[in-house]
């Protein structure tokens, strides 16, 4: 096991047969990923692009092995879906599925620590290990096998980062996308042990925003065990005061958690903070050149 | 994000059993005589306009009224006045009652702890932002168990009430928390919760009930009183629009990438005007939409930085000259486009074909956005 | 424990939108007539004894009248029909529907996993005891999440229904939930859940409350129908009064206790009649009322047997003594005392002196309970 | 640690002001147990028998580093009292309270089981480790220090039993008595692995009784994963069926549960199975000199 994922994955797709779900299970096995099922209530029996479809996550896992869940299922229904893959045994479940109520990710949060079934997201682009597997939605092109691990609460600006990566020469070890929603499944303090641990990880990205104070923790975290170098991205340092910055929920709120003083956290802590996303792959070559990483 | 008036906010609290004062909306003079008239609410009122913003108080959005003249004066002074960009068009009457004390009491949601956070103060009537950290008591709210009896306990500590109000507050808790949860609320605040004649009632009322729970609760879904047409033509195609205060128009796809973007051309010298977020995605139709209503919009330039995934570059390019002619001539605006990933190559080509700015770099591109909008203002462009 | 009677279920069920038929409860002939004069309830009618008991089709409990008069004489001849030990007080009078499939819901607690156990048939309408496993799902609920899709799904599935019914089989799942665990229930069942001209309604309602949860549910407390009364005596004091078929009275401390006492007891072919367990309590106030309750059971002999922890033993013995005299000549009954634990040497000293068989050997003890028996007997006792 | 308490064990009395709170307060000193806080909300500043008494369980933790609590209050109270002492840090709870409705048991086992608190009970004796600690209620004088683990399900009948051990010239190393209600916190499953860790047990008394399965999901561990030998007293063989034989709750339901299933799973899985109580101390002294303990 590199970081959450692998070639031990085995992928259950929640929702294959709608539009994304089937876009994505293609896009998963073009990466490489093993996408041994999916599951469509009433639709048991069926194959998308040569995935077979069962009836239920138990089925599923039953027939194959499926260990990973990726849930693409509509909000209204995403909270049931995360309780049956969890009742099925399932043990990471990426949550792609965006506008889920956040009393319900509390609901699903608490009953996955409950029963020991990590959440990725929700309204997350999931996790990826170059050449070995990918459970979520990052593009497949922006990705090149390597030692940079990349943690990041945005979606296609983390493309835009690790598609830099790629772009100066380096690759990445495994991407993981948390999604960006009030509540999350995994936020950067949770992530950033797997990276510590992961032999494979030799630096990591860590790509925030505005709002909340998860990168604060992560500084926190980073000061007190983190051992490896980190390159830091904050995007919203131009954002007024008391405006909503999207739907994610970026709400500045009692003058904590502003692009300043999530920078200048990161950057007590050890880490390297890009003004702009643009040099983020500079500095990350420069942090390994100096850490003899390369 | 549905933020309520304030009497539907206390009309969610009637529901719940917490005390409100006994007052009615009125949206006419006539109304508001009516009401005093029958006796429906009791002489003297306090009026109060029913717009969103906070510091009614000081701002003359809250006023007193001994008399039915004087109510009349009241209620036509205020019925179509501007309160912080709100025109206001409804009012609460209740009858004016003599608060002893003034307490704050709110749950929110705590992110870092994945638990809803109630917050007490014995210290109410003022904002929430201008109180002291130590003057607020936070208890955490575990979701699977509720308001346990010490945490109740806590609250009553630093309220320091006398019977009957002490006898009162733990109903009251419960039911705070019961239409926080069922409600699908992002926020349940009431401040100030007085103390009139020895009992507890919630004197304001501030709820906000969360967008992505509408489902559950389709009775919301016609409050929209905070919205400008253009931003709700936006949340129906799910996509969030927000207005500053430049002319250049941003559309980006991901809360992320449009904040990193407005970053960019903060840095070149730009000021963004409206920007729209798409969302991840990169569906063609969508950056069509977008394209369309930022159109509506005016803007003196636009930017649009589409970082395309699943879709190929091209596909997206082709969706955007076609929708390029869909605008009227007097709407027309510069347009610089950056659209990465899959074929971008390819699509660079269809947008300069079609005389469209075509970028990959970010940089580069933020710096023509500016120098576009240099240009169409020397120009003399709207 | 609180069994409820089929009407009083269906009446939660009806609170919570459980469909059920209108049916109308009387207690004597001329309300019957009435029912059906009104037309509250149509001709014909279903007639059933509300009774606690199962197998009332059988066992004539359940019977159909067409016409008033032979409503009349149905509800003559059930009204006060003794039915396994209970006698016929009330009637449930229901129109006869034309029943197409029978089904079986209810959810009870699994012990061992710790969750509710939602159990579900194809095949209802009759006891479950009888039901074979494999026509039995078993889909456990956690009481954090309640019933996920999937396990309404799966409720489905075995259930096979065709709208309207399968489309109502969803709301009715979580209606029974929501009972189950706001009425601090034990058992909630529906046997049978019928189909009804396409349409879900539950034919029967067996809803048993948690005693332990009356504080939340005052609601219940008057409910006793099945008690006699030297077991609502026993029931007020908190000790557990089971009525077996010997003559041999037990006392005892502690449910595991008073099961050996009555093990060894039977080991030596004694036949426990009342049996009392004051639970893990050794307070002499508890022993005291025991043993009045005891006598008042006219037992031919009883064996006190109480494992001493916080009491000493002496002052256990002190109380039983007391309590000896309190206790009419006339209802005398011949004692066997095993008091163990702290100055248990002393406690057996008093008990002695004041003629009572005082032992600390369990064995030895229930034998000599055996012994004064066949004595009694054998002198021509009751 | 031995089995759950030991000597560093510091036991917070919530409910200590009551009659039983007090009693046993006494009682758990005498054992030689650090009773180091009772917890009465509005009580705070008091003393009960030396042992100064606090307003709420985050101020005992806090002022005299209480670990374990031992819980007396009223049954409407319960809950909420252990999910105090839960958010308090609180990691093992001894519930002594009977009648506690089963909902909220379910609710405040799963709530431990999310938070790491064990709960032991309710309605329950609880644990003593005879010569280090006791938390409960089990009479003192039953206890000698020794050797012999004892797990039971009921009350005064454990009493019984252990006092025979001690009467036989034996002593107990822990023993749990784990409450008879339909939901407890620690059924024998889980309370088994503790003594098969627990380099002082030489051997467990398992004294179970009708209703339920937990005995025969004893058996089926104790035959795969218990290596120590098990003296086991089922109690209610002359139980008629379908009587309610106590307010514990022993049911019988569909033939599972009976006294004669019991005895012969645990009779399979190795275990000796004593048919009367006051056999259960000679068997457990033969099964030692067999395994050669003694």
């Amino acid at each position: 096991m590199t970081v959450l994922v692998d070639s031990d994955t085995r992928v259950v797709v929640q929702g294959i047969t709608g539009h994304q779900g089937t876009v994505h299970t293609v896009q998963m096995k073009l990466f490489g990923t093993q996408v041994v099922a999916g599951v469509t209530p009433g639709k048991g029996g069926a194959q998308v692009e040569g995935v077979p479809v069962f009836n239920s996550v138990a089925d599923a896992v039953a027939k194959t092995g499926a260990n990973v869940s990726v849930i693409f299922v509509p909000a209204p229904f995403a909270r049931d879906a995360f309780v049956e893959a969890t009742d099925a045994g399932i043990r990471l479940a990426v949550i792609v599925t965006e506008h889920i109520p956040f009393h319900d990710m509390l609901t699903m949060f608490h009953y996955g620590r409950l029963r020991g079934t990590r959440i990725i997201g929700p309204n997350c682009p999931g996790v990826a290990a170059p050449g070995k597997a990918k459970a979520g939605i990052i593009p497949n092109v922006v990705f090149r096998p390597g030692r940079v691990g990349v943690v990041s609460r945005s979606g296609t600006l983390t493309y835009e980062i690790v598609n830099g990566i790629k772009e100066v020469g380096l690759g990445q070890s495994t991407c993981i996308g948390l999604g960006g929603d009030p509540v999350v499944g995994t936020s950067f303090v949770d992530a950033l042990p797997l990276f510590e641990q992961d032999p494979e990880t030799d630096l990591v990205v860590l790509v925030g925003e505005i709002g909340g104070t998860a990168e604060e923790e992560a500084a926190e975290y980073i000061h007190q065990h983190f051992s490896k170098p980190v390159v830091a991205y904050i995007a919203g340092r131009s954002a007024p005061e008391g405006k909503r910055m999207g739907h994610a929920g970026a709400i500045i709120a009692r003058g904590r958690g502003t692009a300043a003083s999530k920078r200048s956290a990161l950057m007590q802590a050890g880490a390297t903070v890009a003004d702009f996303p643009y040099d983020v792959p500079a500095l990350v070559a420069q942090r390994l050149r100096e850490a003899g990483n390369r | 994000m549905v933020k309520l008036a304030e009497w539907r906010g206390k009309e969610i609290f009637r529901r719940y059993g917490i005390p409100i004062p006994s007052g009615r909306v009125v949206r006419s003079a006539a109304e508001a005589a009516d009401v005093v008239r029958t006796g429906a609410v009791a002489l003297p009122v306090v009026v109060k306009a029913q717009v969103l913003a906070g510091g009614r108080g000081k701002g003359g959005a809250v006023r007193f009224a001994s008399t039915p003249d004087e109510l009349q004066a009241v209620v036509s002074a205020m019925l179509g006045m501007q309160f912080k960009g709100e025109t206001v068009k409804e009012l609460l009457l209740e009858p004016k009652v003599a608060v002893g004390r003034e307490l704050y009491l709110s749950i929110a949601l705590d992110r870092s702890a994945r638990v809803p956070l109630l917050i007490a103060s014995g210290q109410g009537g003022v904002e929430i932002e201008s109180m002291a950290d130590d003057q607020l008591l936070r208890v955490p709210v575990h979701p699977f168990v509720g308001l346990a009896a010490y945490e109740k306990l806590r609250v009553g500590g630093v309220f320091s009430l006398t019977p009957p109000a002490s006898k009162e507050l733990g109903g009251l808790l419960d039911a705070l928390w019961q239409a926080f949860q069922r409600e699908d609320a992002e926020l349940v605040e009431i401040n100030p919760l007085a103390v009139v004649d020895g009992h507890l009632v919630a004197l304001d009322a501030k709820v906000i009930i969360e967008d992505d729970a509408s489902f559950r609760h389709p009775e919301y879904a016609e409050i929209r009183d905070d919205r400008t047409p253009l931003e709700e033509i936006a949340r129906e195609k799910e996509i969030a629009f927000v207005q500053l205060d430049g002319d250049i128009g941003v559309i980006a796809n991901g809360a992320g990438l449009t904040m990193a973007t407005l970053d960019v051309l903060s840095q070149f010298g730009g000021k963004p005007g409206v920007f729209l977020d798409l969302g991840g995605t990169d569906d063609p139709n969508k950056v069509t939409e977008a394209f369309l209503l930022m159109a509506k919009a005016r803007p003196s330039v636009v930017f649009l930085n589409i970082f395309g995934g699943v879709t190929r570059c091209d596909t997206v390019a082709k969706g955007l000259v076609a929708a390029m002619t869909q605008v009227p001539d007097s709407d027309r605006f510069p347009l610089v486009a950056r659209i990465r990933g899959n074929n971008e190559d390819l699509g660079r080509q269809i947008l300069e074909s079609a005389g469209i700015t075509a970028l990959s770099d970010l940089k580069a591109s933020a710096q023509a956005v500016v120098e576009a909008e240099k240009q169409r203002k020397a120009g003399g462009g709207s």
